[in-house]
């Protein structure tokens, strides 16, 4: 390990070492503020980091290239973001809080060493450093019946699929004698005719793993009640950091190990994407609960980046990338009203808790609005050059079906949304509304975001940039 | 002077639309809504003399306001052209509008649409002096539209009423079939003759079409389509006895007079076509014959006083369409003035005799008011003899006897022709005197309320002059037209049978609808009576009356099931295909959410399925 | 030592994993389904271990290593958890944790 | 740049208009006023600078602004003005004027928010008559939809979610429908020609087999059928009509549907011409279909913005059957047709949306005898009804008579069927006319007539009506000036 290597972690380094600096920090004294601070300095330490860090493959488990560094950014930015909406959350709760962001830090790394992983062993480890702290993390209010009970079933279902993807992976070790995605793309590229009868199962265990953690079906099933149970900044970095982190993972998984000249596994995949953006989609389509709606929500929007990758190649790998980023945009946003909104004793996740929010907080209310329409993919918001990205993508290789299939699916995706739309705009119903907690940071949050999604939308060229010269470093 | 043309439909539109936009008191309405229509007569008097003083070349005269529209090689004009057939019609229509309009300042002195009343009126006589104008058949259509327009409007002038406004309703629907049919002549004819102008087409007709080629028979036949639809003939006569619901001066000026000859006036003027085609010649000459002898048993059952009128004037219509459908065109043109004039008249001398009795339209509570009325008796007689073809003295004998004659002797005359208008001439006498009789002789049934003055009588007593001297023009009018519509009187007919002895009979005839009119309605009452007694008299009675049952069967061939079927597709059958998507959607949703179970053990489940699945998928496919 | 067949080692894991599979599905209580889930591991472990002896590298006794730290991790974390459902529901029926669902 | 101008007035001109509503009401209904205005000063100032120079055929288009956006994909900013965009932008803003002023009086809740809605369509659908990159196209196009939707949504009827959630989601559908094709057709240019474009000018011309180009111009069709619309995807509107208020339907009836007619004229037979003339015969029987339908339920329905709703899908019909029937004669007629229907049934719209803010009642049932307390609104009624069912002399009848005409030519059996689509519009045109203005008064109504805002409007869109009716030449010219850039065009 030279010294370039510990540079080439240095993103990696700053967050692990200011979840430690929080622990001590809390031994020291409990304080959230400084925990807060510190959390918050360590991810924007591990942001700017990215810009200057040389990319290098860090034996064989990282590959600390430019693809890897640019999830680095958006991770650690997402986590900062997280981070942000849970300070107000969790500031006037009688609770301990600064282990919050240790976990929160920790669970970052984890999906970080993810989207860096070159190696089954160190996806492993990502994974479960990942899992560990976010069972905790949908957990963190003990004494509430529902965070526990999605805390357990998250754990269940994660350790069981973890062991799906070890007794995979261990086939696929079993076959081919390594577990380093580019020496498996190489065996595979020398032997024309493998042996496929170890092989091919374990892939298919290998994305039962993954496939439980981006929650596509039929691996899904854990994921409204985790949504709904959890407090609302950890479900917004579940639905974004780990997602987005495995994905990541997915990806590099798909281009570099060369598992996609199976045509088999590729029909594995085409049956996962279409399963799941119509089975997402139709599950939403009446709920009544938002974090569920936003829960199924995001088994389709899975299903549409499963489109991209299956697509493959420069254009397919870019389109993944930029939906991605609008995916962790337009999710972070709409959790962050979630998150505003929440009262102290549960969260807004109520449809009837966003009854006339338009005529009570305009802005909020067309905030919300942006996100979900970009969620639907409606133009001038990131979310429509996402889906035309993706629709693009499956047009440049012909899959005319499943773009057809993606249409049709965000049409019924697009019901969904407007039904909360219109709740935001109708006149406001005398329920009692959750009196929200003042969260400025949370604010700040949503202001962010929603200038990044417009420009985005309007004016994406620089990250188009960003993501051709970070997939480049992939293929 | 023939450059003032374009004002004669100019001021009465412009009278309109500032009656319409603007609130004047009543005298002042009056008085502008008279003007302006005198004005137009004037022009049109002036024009004529200059016409004939000074005939242009070619004895036409086309004045082109602006080029309507100019795509591709579709190059319509708004242009008027004036020729001997459009000056006659022009000059007979401002004049009997003018009389027509003074009339109604008395007539329609109570009521509180007057201005509305006029400024349609204006409008109308606009739309029609358009229409006898008009160079090209797009122009002309739009005057034809606009009279059909006005003519709608007027006759649910009193709208409060519902019926009214149903009239309305129906005498523009079935009007427009014809139209419609009219309109498609006019796609037939742009697409084979590559323009719209009439003259043009008249010229290039006989190049591009051989005589009875198809398409100038299915042009012929479309045109005619329009005019029966326009002029109430068959098969579309049915609005015009309810049109009748209208304002009288309404029933005289439209519906008598002017709009309801318009379908002559196409026919006269496009008749090179119809030359062409003998085909659509013979179906007009059939419409007019059939139509004659139709409506004129029809009038013979009818109480209204108006509906006599109005089935008489579809009667008299079919005989304008016999002269043309045998060739007889200068006849025709004829017997559209005479009938203008007695047939306007009929109808003023009735509205006097309506309003006299307080809107009492039945002829059978009228009676002996010969006294009461002295000038409405004796115009209206004047008319109805004129009406009934009283031989030397009035214009109506003289035209009618000329197409009687013409039905026999034209190019295409026949005797049957012949013999069928000689039936309409006993049938117009029996119920034109069945009408005279019932309503001015005999005992009075009600009180008179109102005496009439002088701005409905004077109308009146010029019209009856005209209705006596306006037949004396017949040999120059003939020279007149002759440039217009050629008129060969010897052209070797089917028939040879002397005009001298064709009126004789005429004559005869007459004379004995005159005595059996009489007998049946004045002499001995009861007679006529026993002829409806018994079923069969009675059910023909009924026949008859309902117009030979047309309506019936309109409606229900077509007007009910159209309603029906508008009605049971009224929510759009079609959006049960979309609401049964969305229902499918709502299902699956259902079905989906049973899987979200809420048991930890089951989502364990569904992923040890999910991962045998696809090991099978990648294992065996 | 004769070296056991990868077949061998293989079915075995595979036998593990499928009991511990069944267990997690079969059992209702938390507790036996978090032993399941270990039985789970270890079975991938004992593949890994088969595994990487057909290689003749020390990869899969390495995996097997990391099986353990994680599993003992979750079981930390598992336990933890459960001990909150058990005060919070006075049972450790894995059918109870139903509260939410649709 | 007057092209920027005037997508950026009205953008800038809404948000004013919102904040403006927080000061004073009238400000932001000044301010939304004084944008369009201004807008359509700058439209007519294009039209003079252009028209009277008279060069048709020298220059392709008037004026143009192309900036590079989206290089990654050849993504063009480009805005491009001809005489067909003129005469849409013009129809465009005066429609926008005429939804302001009638917005004025009404009593609007979240007025700034309604303001910025109404000011920002407008801005969208200017951006679909100028954008010449088919990105930018389908972007302004989706645009649309979103203030469409929150007037429908906010400002409409008792079921007014309904009915914006509907139209959302049906033109949605067809929209992703139309980018696949659109997708299809870059791709299927850079395979042709290595080159990533989405630039109409450059689309011109590429080489399609049959096959696929069906395939692409169905896709490009769908999106423009559905917003047209036309049977059988046009249940959207009647629901959409029946909810919306009437400055929305304005725009509803009035200006997205022209925004289909002007989709297909300028794409479908320029890009895709052998697939074009190939599924001509389907489309000019569904358009067919579409006008007797609508005519048929126009005549049943109780609910004046139903019939209203209805009426105009079967004028829609005409337009469609004009433009696929490969007559130039026609195609005149189609443009025209989108002109003066914009203008008549906005003005049925506007009429039926004063009957209703006086009698609190859509249904024409309870409506009768209103000529007896309304009579300038009655006759306004009239007038544009006997637009509709396709009076000579107005407008709306010149663009049907020379689709008929035009049509005739290629397919004379379907003509004779669409001729009695006109025959079916005086039925439904009467029956309204019959119910809501004649009978007897029997509620008895005793209303307001028109002020003289409404009747300055009203009276406005009648002088429009009669001079495209009368002296429609510089329509017809602006056109002629346009068709010549359309290559290929209409023999």
């Amino acid at each position: 390990m030279t010294a370039s290597d510990m540079l080439a972690l240095l993103p990696l380094l700053l967050i692990a070492g200011s979840s430690v600096a929080v622990l001590i920090a809390a031994a020291v004294g409990r304080n959230h503020a400084v925990a807060f601070g510190l959390s918050l300095s360590g991810l924007a330490a591990s942001f700017c980091s990215v810009f200057f860090v040389p990319a290098t493959q860090v034996t064989a488990l990282l590959d600390i290239d430019g693809y890897a560094l640019f999830f680095f950014g958006l991770i650690s930015a997402a986590s900062f973001a997280v981070a942000l909406l849970a300070y107000g959350y969790l500031r006037n709760r009688d609770i301990d809080k600064e282990e919050f962001y240790v976990l929160l830090l920790v669970a970052t790394l984890g999906a970080m060493i993810l989207a860096a992983s070159s190696h089954f062993a160190s996806f492993f480890l990502g994974l479960e450093v990942l899992s560990i702290a976010l069972y905790a993390l949908i957990a963190y209010f003990g004494d509430r019946p529902l965070p526990v009970e999605a805390g357990i079933k998250y754990l269940v279902l994660a350790a069981s699929s973890a062991a799906f993807l070890l007794f995979g992976i261990a086939l696929v070790y079993a076959d081919l004698g390594t577990m380093d995605f580019a020496r498996i793309e190489h065996i595979l590229a020398a032997n024309p005719n493998p042996n496929l009868t170890l092989l091919l199962p374990g892939v298919a265990l290998v994305v039962t793993g993954i496939g439980f953690k981006l929650a596509l079906v039929p691996f899904h099933m854990w994921t409204p009640d985790v949504y709904q149970g959890a407090p609302a900044p950890v479900t917004a970095f579940v639905a974004t950091v780990s997602k987005g982190g495995m994905f990541a993972l997915l990806l590099r998984y798909f281009a570099q190990s060369g598992i996609n000249r199976f045509a088999p596994a590729l029909l594995v995949f085409t049956i996962i994407a279409i399963a799941s953006m119509l089975a997402g989609n139709l599950l939403a389509l009446l709920q009544s609960n938002v974090k569920r709606i936003l829960a199924y929500s995001s088994i389709a929007h899975m299903g549409y980046l499963m489109v991209a990758l299956e697509v493959g190649g420069a254009i397919g790998a870019s389109a993944v990338v930029f939906y991605l980023v609008a995916y962790f945009i337009m999710t972070l946003g709409a959790f962050a009203v979630v998150t505003v909104l929440s009262a102290e004793h549960r969260d807004a996740d109520q449809m009837e808790d966003y009854r006339g929010l338009f005529w009570r907080r305009p802005v909020l209310a067309l905030v919300f609005t942006a996100m979900l329409l970009s969620l639907a993919g409606i133009p001038m918001t990131a979310g429509f050059l996402g889906k035309f990205y993706i629709l693009a993508a499956g047009a440049a290789a012909g899959s005319w079906a499943l773009i057809l299939i993606l249409v049709i699916a965000s049409t019924i995706g697009l019901f969904y949304y407007l039904r909360i739309v219109v709740i935001l705009y109708q006149q406001p119903g005398d329920a009692n509304q959750p009196l929200p907690l003042r969260m400025p940071a949370a604010s700040l949050v949503l202001a962010a975001l929603t200038v990044i999604l417009v420009w985005l939308g309007v004016y994406p060229s620089w990250m188009l940039q960003a993501i051709h010269t970070a997939i480049g470093s992939l293929l | 002077m023939l450059g003032l043309l374009w004002l004669i439909p100019a001021i009465p539109f412009a009278s309109a639309l500032a009656l319409a936009v603007l609130r004047f008191p009543r005298k002042v309405v009056a008085w502008i809504a008279v003007s302006s229509i005198a004005a137009s007569s004037i022009i049109s008097l002036l024009v004529t003399f200059s016409f004939l003083h000074a005939p242009p070349a070619g004895n036409a005269y086309t004045e082109v306001l602006w080029t309507w529209m100019r795509v591709g090689d579709f190059r319509p004009e708004i242009a008027f052209y004036l020729d001997p057939l459009s000056l006659i019609m022009v000059v007979v229509v401002a004049f009997v509008s003018f009389l027509i309009h003074l009339y109604s300042t008395e007539f329609m002195a109570g009521d509180d649409g007057y201005s509305r009343f006029f400024a349609y009126m204006n409008l109308f006589v606009a739309s029609m002096l358009t229409l006898l104008l008009a160079n090209n058949l797009l122009l002309l259509y739009l005057g034809w539209e606009g009279v059909g327009l006005c003519s709608y409007l007027l006759i649910g002038f009193w709208y409060r009423d519902p019926e009214n406004g149903l009239a309305g309703r129906k005498a523009f629907i079935v009007t427009r079939v014809g139209d419609t049919a009219m309109l498609i002549g006019l796609f037939l004819l742009f697409h084979d003759l590559g323009t719209l102008n009439i003259q043009e087409l008249m010229q290039r007709a006989p190049q591009h079409w051989h005589l009875g080629a198809g398409a100038a028979v299915a042009a012929g036949l479309l045109l005619l389509g329009g005019a029966v639809g326009k002029s109430a003939q068959l098969p579309l006569q049915t609005w015009l006895p309810d049109a009748m619901a209208g304002p009288t001066p309404v029933s005289a000026l439209i519906h008598a007079a002017t709009m309801v000859t318009a379908g002559v006036y196409l026919i006269a003027r496009t008749h090179v076509l119809y030359s062409l085609a003998p085909p659509a010649q013979f179906a007009v000459a059939v419409v007019g014959a059939a139509t004659l002898l139709i409506a004129g048993f029809s009038a013979l059952t009818q109480w209204d006083l108006k509906r006599v009128l109005a089935y008489s004037t579809i009667s008299q219509i079919g005989y304008m369409f016999l002269a043309l459908g045998v060739g007889a065109w200068p006849a025709a043109i004829l017997h559209f003035m005479t009938h203008a004039f007695f047939k306007a008249l009929l109808f003023l001398a009735a509205g006097v005799v309506i309003q006299a009795l307080h809107e009492e339209h039945n002829i059978f509570r009228m009676g002996g008011l010969r006294k009461k009325l002295p000038v409405a008796f004796w115009t209206f007689l004047i008319a109805g003899c004129s009406l009934a073809g009283l031989p030397l003295i009035t214009a109506g004998a003289f035209s009618k006897d000329w197409i009687l004659w013409g039905a026999a002797s034209a190019a295409n005359g026949s005797m049957g022709f012949w013999i069928v208008a000689l039936i309409g001439i006993l049938l117009t006498s029996l119920y034109t005197f069945r009408m005279i009789f019932l309503v001015f002789f005999g005992e009075m049934h009600s009180e008179v309320t109102k005496k009439p003055g002088m701005a409905m009588l004077i109308p009146c007593i010029v019209l009856a002059f005209l209705s006596i001297a306006g037949g004396y023009v017949k040999t120059p009018f003939a020279h007149f037209l002759e440039t217009a519509l050629p008129w060969n009187a010897a052209a070797a007919g089917a028939v040879h049978i002397s005009e001298i002895g064709s009126e004789t009979v005429a004559g005869l005839v007459f004379l004995l609808g005159l005595v059996l009119a009489y007998v049946l309605f004045l002499r001995s009452r009861s007679y006529a009576a026993s002829l409806t007694d018994n079923a069969a008299g009675a059910a023909l009675h009924r026949f008859w009356f309902s117009d030979w049952g047309m309506d019936w069967l309109y409606d229900r061939l077509l007007v009910r099931p159209y309603a029906w079927a508008a009605r049971i597709d009224k929510g759009d059958l079609i959006d049960g295909f979309y609401s049964g998507i969305a229902e499918l959607n709502v299902l699956a949703w259902r079905v989906l959410g049973l899987t979200e179970s809420g048991r930890l053990r089951w989502y364990a489940a569904g992923i040890a399925a999910g991962s045998i699945i696809y090991i099978a998928v990648v294992l065996f496919l | 030592m004769t070296e056991v067949p990868l077949a061998y080692g293989l079915i075995l894991g595979g036998i593990l994993f499928a009991l511990g599979l069944a267990g997690l599905l079969m059992r209702r209580n938390l507790l036996f389904i978090l032993i399941s889930i270990e039985i789970m591991l270890n079975g991938a472990g004992v593949a890994f271990v088969a595994a990487g002896s057909r290689w003749g590298q020390p990869d899969g006794q390495i995996m097997f290593l990391f099986i353990l730290a994680a599993a003992a991790a979750e079981v930390s974390v598992g336990l933890a958890l459960l001990l909150r459902f058990y005060r919070q529901r006075h049972t450790l029926d894995a059918n109870r944790a139903n509260e939410m669902r649709g | 740049m007057i092209l920027l101008w005037l997508i950026v007035v009205l953008v800038g001109g809404g948000l004013l208009a919102w904040l403006a509503a927080r000061i004073h009401p009238l400000l932001c209904r000044w301010i939304s006023l004084a944008a369009v205005l201004v807008d359509l000063a700058l439209a007519l100032f294009e039209a003079s600078r252009h028209l009277s120079s008279g060069n048709a055929g020298m220059n392709t288009w008037f004026e143009q602004v192309d900036w590079s956006w989206i290089p990654q994909f050849g993504i063009h900013f480009h805005l491009a003005l001809d005489g067909l965009s003129l005469l849409l932008v013009l129809l465009t803003l005066v429609l926008g004027v005429v939804s302001v002023v009638i917005s004025w009086s009404a009593h609007i809740k979240a007025l700034g928010f309604y303001h910025l809605n109404l000011l920002w369509i407008l801005a969208g659908i200017l951006g679909v008559f100028l954008s010449l990159d088919l990105f930018l196209f389908y972007f302004s196009w989706e645009l649309m939809l979103i203030p469409m939707y929150f007037l429908i949504a906010i400002w409409g009827g008792e079921r007014r979610t309904y009915a914006a959630v509907k139209f959302f989601l049906f033109t949605q559908l067809s929209g992703l429908l139309m980018l696949i094709a659109i997708l299809a057709l870059y791709f299927a240019h850079y395979h042709a020609t290595g080159v990533y474009t989405f630039q109409y000018t450059a689309l011109l011309g590429t080489p399609l087999s049959p096959h696929t180009a069906m395939w692409i111009m169905l896709g490009f069709f769908i999106a423009f059928a559905v917003k047209l619309p036309m049977f059988p995807f046009h249940t959207w509107l009647p629901d959409a009509c029946a909810e919306a208020s009437t400055a929305t339907n304005v725009i509803l009836a009035g200006l997205l549907a022209t925004t289909a007619g002007y989709g297909m004229i300028r794409f479908l037979f320029p890009l895709f011409p052998g697939a074009f003339r190939a599924f001509a015969p389907v489309a000019m029987t569904l358009a067919v279909i579409t006008i007797l339908y609508g005519a048929i339920l126009a005549f049943s329905q109780t609910n004046l913005m139903r019939l209203l709703a209805y009426a105009s899908i079967s004028h829609l019909g005409f337009v469609l059957l004009g433009i696929f029937s490969g007559s130039g004669i026609a195609l005149q007629g189609a443009v025209m047709t989108l002109i003066a229907h914009g203008i008549s049934t906005s003005a049925l719209f506007i009429v039926a949306g004063s009957i209703e803010d006086r009698t609190h009642t859509r249904e024409i049932g309870v409506m009768g005898g209103l000529w007896d307390t309304v009579p300038r609104l009655s006759g306004a009624g009239l007038f544009f009804a006997l637009a509709s069912l396709g009076l000579p002399g107005l407008g709306d009848f010149v663009g049907e008579f020379l689709i008929l005409l035009g049509t005739y030519r290629a397919h004379t059996a379907m003509t004779v069927v669409a001729a009695c689509g006109v025959l079916a519009a005086t039925f439904y045109a009467l029956r309204f006319v019959q119910r809501a203005f004649q009978g007897p008064n029997l509620r008895p109504w005793r209303l307001p007539d028109l002020a003289l805002r409404e009747g300055l409007t009203l009276g406005a869109m009648m002088v429009v009506l009669l001079w495209l009716g009368l002296y429609p030449q510089p329509v017809f010219h602006t056109f002629a000036q346009a068709a010549n850039h359309l290559p290929a065009l209409w023999r």
